[in-house]
C-alpha cells in the first residue's frame, strides 16, 4: 500500500516511473501490450512501404525510402528495449507477434498500390501516428518516453518527406497527380481509424488517462488530426473523399463523416486485405532466419569458453 | 571522356545493382539488426552508385543524369559483373557474395584513391572507408556461420562455392580498364589471399571451382549478363518507365 | 456498349491474370504430365482471354485490339478479381484457387452461354467445355491431394482455407453485372453447394474464413487490388512497353 | 552368336530392332544413354525459352511460346517412355539428370538475353536439332525411331515460327533488328558446337554408325547445317559472327570458321553460364514435387484397395 502511494504520487506529480520501482500488475500488462504493439507496428509497418523500394522511381527517393526503413527496424529495436525493461524479452513478443497473438497498427494491412501510396502514408499514417505519439513522450513510464521522443522526432522528418514527395507529384504529370488522388482516398478513412474507436466505445481509456500514459482521448485526437491535415490537403490540391467534411464556425474546427467501423472491425479480426500476407511475411523471415540466430550464438558461446581457457 | 564515363558505369552498375539485391533483404532478414545492417550497406553501394552514374554523364558529354542511366538503359547496356546481378539465395549465400565483392571492391578503392580522375578518386577515398566495414560486416558473418552450428557451416561452404566461379570475372580486364591504366588483374593475388585467410579462419574450404564460362568471349562487362538482370531491371524500371518525362 | 466492354473486361482479366500465374509453374510443376496439363490449362484461359479483351475493343468503341488491354493498362485499370492475381502458393494451394475459380467459371459460362451478346454468348459456350475439364482437373487433384498421404491432406487444406476468403468477390455483383442481368449473386448457392461436395469427398473441411474486406467499398472490379497484381503486371508488361509501337 | 548374328543381319537389312529382341548390352547402353539424353535436353531445354514465357510481348506470341513449351514437355515424355522399353525407368533417368550424372544438349546452358533470343532458338538450335534428329527417323531401334518421327515433325512447325518472329521483328523497329543481330550474335557458334566435335576427336561415331544410331558424320552434319543456314540469314538479313564464311565454288558448300572448342569444353565440364542454374531449377521442381507424386501414389493405392473390396 505504502508502494502504491509513492507510484500514485510519482505518477500524479508528472514524474517518471523507471523500471526498478515498483509498480502496479495492471500498469505493467497495460503497458507490456501497448508497447509490444508499437514495436510489431514499426517491424510489420516496414511491408507496405518496403513493397516499392525495389521499384522507387528515382535513386535518391530510393534511398529517402530505404534510410525509412532503416529507421523503423530502429524504433523497433528501442521499442523492443524499452518492453524489455518490464521483464519479458524480444523473442517471446516476436513469437507473440508472428502467432497472431499480438497485435499491431490495423494500418498495415491495407495494401499500397502506387508509388504515391509510399508519399501519403508518410503525410496521413506517419501524421496521425505523430498526433498520437506526441503526448507518449511525456508518458508516466521512463524508457517508454524516452524512446518516443526519438520516434517522433524521426517519425516528423519521414512525415515531411511524405508531404514533399506529394507536393513533387501533384506539380507533376496528370498520372502522377491521379496517384496522388487516388492513394489519399483509399488511405484517408483508415487514417482516421488509427485513432481507435470512438470515445463511447473505448473502455480502457479512462485507466490509461489515470496512469498518464495517454493524454487525451480517441475523438480528442482524431479532431486534432482533422483539423492540422484539412488545410495541408487544401496546400497540396487533394481532396479528401468526405463529403461531410466542412468547417464548424462555432466550435472552431472542422466536422466530419462517420468511419466505416464494421470495415475496421472486419480488419481487426484478421480479415484485412493484408493481414494474412504480412504476418505470414514477418513468420517466414523468423523462421527462414532461426538457423542463423542459433549459428550466432553457437559461435558467440564457442568464443567465450576459447576465451575462458585462454586465460 | 568515354573511357571515364565507360569505368564510371562498371562500377556505377556493380554497386546499383548489388543494392537492389541488397534492398530485396528488407522485411526478410533474419534479425532486426540485420535488417539494419543490410540496409546500411545498401544505401552506401546505392551512394556511390549514384555519384559514378552521375560522373559518367558528365564525361561521355551527354549530361545525362543518375536517373537517366539507372531507369533508361536496357540490359546490355548496364555494364556490372554477373556477380552481383543473380539472386540472393539464403542469408549464407548473400554473405558469400558479399564477402568476395566487398574484399575486391575495397582493394580496388584503395588503388582508386590516387586515380587521375579527381570525382572518380574521391568516390574511391570515401568508398574505401564504406567497404573495410562492408568486409568486415561479411568476415564477421563467414566466421560465425563457419563456425556455428553444423548447418550453418555447410551452407556457408555452399553459398562460397555457388558464387565462386564469378569471383573471376572481378579480374578480368576490359580494354577500357587498360587503357584508364586501372587492370583489375593486379588485385587478384592479394584479394584472393585474403579470401583464402578468412575463408581459412572460418574452418572452411577455399572453392576450387572454375571460373564461369563466357559468352563468345564476353561478359557481364561487355553488356552480355545472365537471365538474371532482365528480371531484377524489370522491377527496378517499371514506375519510372510508366511515367516518360516525370520527376519524383 | 460501355457496360458490356467492361462486362468483357472483367472476365478477360480474370483469365489473362490467371493463365499468367499457371504459367509460372512450367518448368517447375511436380511431374511432366501435369507440366502438360497446366500448359494446357492456361492455353485455354489466354484464348478466352483474347477473345474477351478483343470483345472490349470493339464494344467500347475504341477499337483497341487484345494486346492494348494486356500491356498499355495500369494496374488500376485491370478488372480482375483479387482471387486470380495472387502468388501461386504450393502445388496444393495452386488446385485450390483453380477449385474455386474454373467451378465457378463454369457455372457463370453455363449461363453465358445464352447471353444477348453474341461473340461473349460464344465465348461462354466454347469455355464452358474448356472449364468444365478444369474443374475436373482441379477436383481430381483435390481428392488425391485429399485421400494421398496426411502431409498432401494437410497442405490441400491449407490450400483451400488460404484462398477461401476471396471466393466472395465472385459473388459480388458490378453495377455493370446488375445493369446486364448477370448478377453473380445467383451463382453463390449452387457454386458453394458444388464446392462442398468435392472438398467433403476429399475428407476435407469447407473453410469457414469470412470474406476478405474490401478497401472503402472497392476491390478487383472496381480497380483496387492487391500488393500481387503490381509485380505480375511489371513482369507481363516489360517487353511490350520498352518497344513501343513494335508489332509482334 | 546366333542372336548377335541375326541382330546383325535385321541392322543390316536396315530393318528396326523392336524391345522383345536381343541386342548387344553395348548397343543398349548406347541408346540408353542417347535417348535419355535426347529426353533431358526436352526438358531442360524448356528452361531458356521458358524464362520469356511470362514476359512475351504480345498475346498471341505468348500462346505460341506455351505450345512449345508444352510440345517439349510432350516430347521429353514420348522419349523417356522409349527410353523404358530398354528396361530404365523414368524416376531414375531424373534421378540421374538432377544428380548431374547424365547430361543434356550443352546448348542449353547458354542464357537467354532478350525475347529475340526465342526466335533464335527456333531457327538456329531447333535447326540444328533437326539436322541431328532427322536421321534419327531411320534409327535402328523402332520405339526410338518413331518417336523421332513425331518429334521432328513438331519441330519443324517449331522452327518455322522461330524464323517468322524473326522475320516480323527484322521488318519492326531499330530495337527489334538490333535484338535479333545480338541474339545471332551469341546463339551462331554454340548452335554449330550442336554437332559435337570435330570427327577426329569423335570415338564413338563409328560404332553408332554400324550400329545405324547414327547416319553422318558431326561433321557432314553440321556442314548440312550451315549450307541451310546461310541463304536464310541473308533472307532475313542478319550476318553471321564469322568473317571466315564464304561460298567455296570447288566443293559446292560455305567454308566457315573453327568454333571455339574450349568454351565448348568449359560448358560440357559444367562451368557454362547456366549449367548450375539449369540442373537446379530442374532438381528443385522435382524435390518440391515429390509430396505430390507420393500422394498420388498413396490415392491410387487406396483406391484400387478399395476397388479389391468392393468385389
Amino acid at each position: 500500500a505504502e508502494l502504491e502511494a509513492h507510484f500514485d504520487a510519482v505518477v500524479g506529480a508528472e514524474q517518471r516511473i523507471e523500471p526498478r520501482d515498483w509498480m502496479p500488475d495492471a500498469y505493467r500488462a497495460t503497458l507490456v501490450r501497448q508497447i509490444a504493439q508499437h514495436a510489431h507496428s514499426e517491424i510489420i509497418g516496414m511491408q507496405p512501404e518496403g513493397n516499392w523500394l525495389t521499384r522507387a522511381p528515382s535513386l535518391r527517393r530510393k534511398a529517402i525510402l530505404l534510410a525509412k526503413a532503416q529507421d523503423e527496424a530502429g524504433h523497433g529495436l528501442y521499442l523492443y528495449a524499452a518492453a524489455e525493461t518490464l521483464g519479458v524479452d524480444r523473442a517471446e513478443l516476436t513469437e507473440k507477434l508472428v502467432s497472431g497473438r499480438q497485435k499491431y497498427s490495423s494500418i498495415f494491412n491495407y495494401p499500397t498500390l502506387t508509388f504515391a501510396d509510399v508519399g501519403v502514408i508518410g503525410w496521413l499514417v506517419d501524421g496521425a501516428a505523430i498526433c498520437n505519439q506526441v503526448p507518449l513522450c511525456r508518458c508516466s513510464y521512463g524508457p517508454y518516453a524516452r524512446a518516443m521522443v526519438r520516434v517522433c522526432k524521426e517519425e516528423s522528418f519521414h512525415q515531411r518527406q511524405g508531404y514533399e514527395l506529394l507536393m513533387t507529384l501533384m506539380r507533376g504529370t496528370e498520372g502522377q497527380r491521379r496517384m496522388v488522388q487516388d492513394a489519399v482516398d483509399r488511405w484517408w478513412w483508415p487514417s482516421l481509424m488509427m485513432f481507435g474507436p470512438p470515445d463511447g466505445d473505448s473502455p480502457n481509456t479512462a485507466q490509461s488517462m489515470a496512469w498518464r500514459i495517454k493524454r487525451h482521448t480517441n475523438d480528442e485526437l482524431r479532431q486534432r488530426f482533422v483539423d492540422m491535415t484539412v488545410p495541408q490537403a487544401e496546400h497540396l490540391g487533394v481532396t479528401l473523399p468526405d463529403p461531410a467534411l466542412s468547417w464548424n464556425e462555432e466550435r472552431g474546427g472542422w466536422d466530419f463523416g462517420e468511419p466505416d467501423w464494421s470495415e475496421l472491425k472486419q480488419v481487426i479480426k484478421g480479415q484485412g486485405p493484408c493481414n494474412a500476407e504480412r504476418v505470414e511475411r514477418r513468420r517466414a523471415a523468423h523462421e527462414d532466419g532461426a538457423w542463423v540466430r542459433e549459428a550466432a550464438l553457437a559461435y558467440a558461446a564457442k568464443q567465450q569458453k576459447q576465451r575462458g581457457t585462454e586465460k | 571522356g568515354a573511357d571515364l564515363a565507360a569505368y564510371c558505369l562498371m562500377l556505377g552498375d556493380d554497386a546499383l545493382v548489388l543494392a537492389q539485391r541488397l534492398i530485396e533483404w528488407c522485411t526478410r532478414a533474419p534479425e532486426l539488426e540485420e535488417e539494419v545492417a543490410l540496409a546500411n550497406l545498401a544505401l552506401d553501394l546505392l551512394g556511390q552508385s549514384r555519384q559514378l552514374l552521375t560522373r559518367a554523364g558528365q564525361a561521355d558529354g551527354t549530361g545525362r543524369g543518375e536517373d537517366d542511366f539507372a531507369y533508361w538503359r536496357e540490359d546490355h547496356e548496364f555494364r556490372n559483373v554477373r556477380l552481383v546481378e543473380g539472386p540472393n539465395g539464403d542469408f549464407a549465400q548473400t554473405i558469400a557474395r558479399l564477402l568476395l565483392f566487398s574484399t575486391a571492391r575495397h582493394a580496388l578503392y584503395e588503388r582508386l584513391a590516387g586515380f587521375a580522375d579527381p570525382v572518380l578518386a574521391a568516390v574511391a577515398a570515401r568508398g574505401v572507408k564504406e567497404l573495410a566495414y562492408h568486409r568486415e560486416y561479411a568476415t564477421s558473418w563467414t566466421l560465425r556461420l563457419g563456425g556455428g552450428t553444423e548447418y550453418s557451416a555447410e551452407r556457408m561452404q555452399a553459398g562460397l562455392t555457388a558464387v565462386w566461379p564469378l569471383l573471376d570475372e572481378l579480374f578480368t580486364a576490359h580494354p577500357v580498364e587498360i587503357r584508364l591504366g586501372a587492370d583489375p588483374a593486379e588485385l587478384r593475388g592479394p584479394v584472393l589471399a585474403e579470401l583464402a585467410e578468412v575463408i581459412t579462419e572460418a574452418g572452411l574450404a577455399v572453392p576450387a571451382a572454375a571460373p564461369m564460362a563466357r559468352v563468345g568471349g564476353r561478359a557481364g562487362r561487355d553488356g552480355v549478363h545472365t537471365e538474371a538482370l532482365g528480371l531484377l531491371l524489370a522491377e527496378l524500371q517499371v514506375v519510372a518507365r510508366a511515367h516518360p518525362g516525370a520527376t519524383w
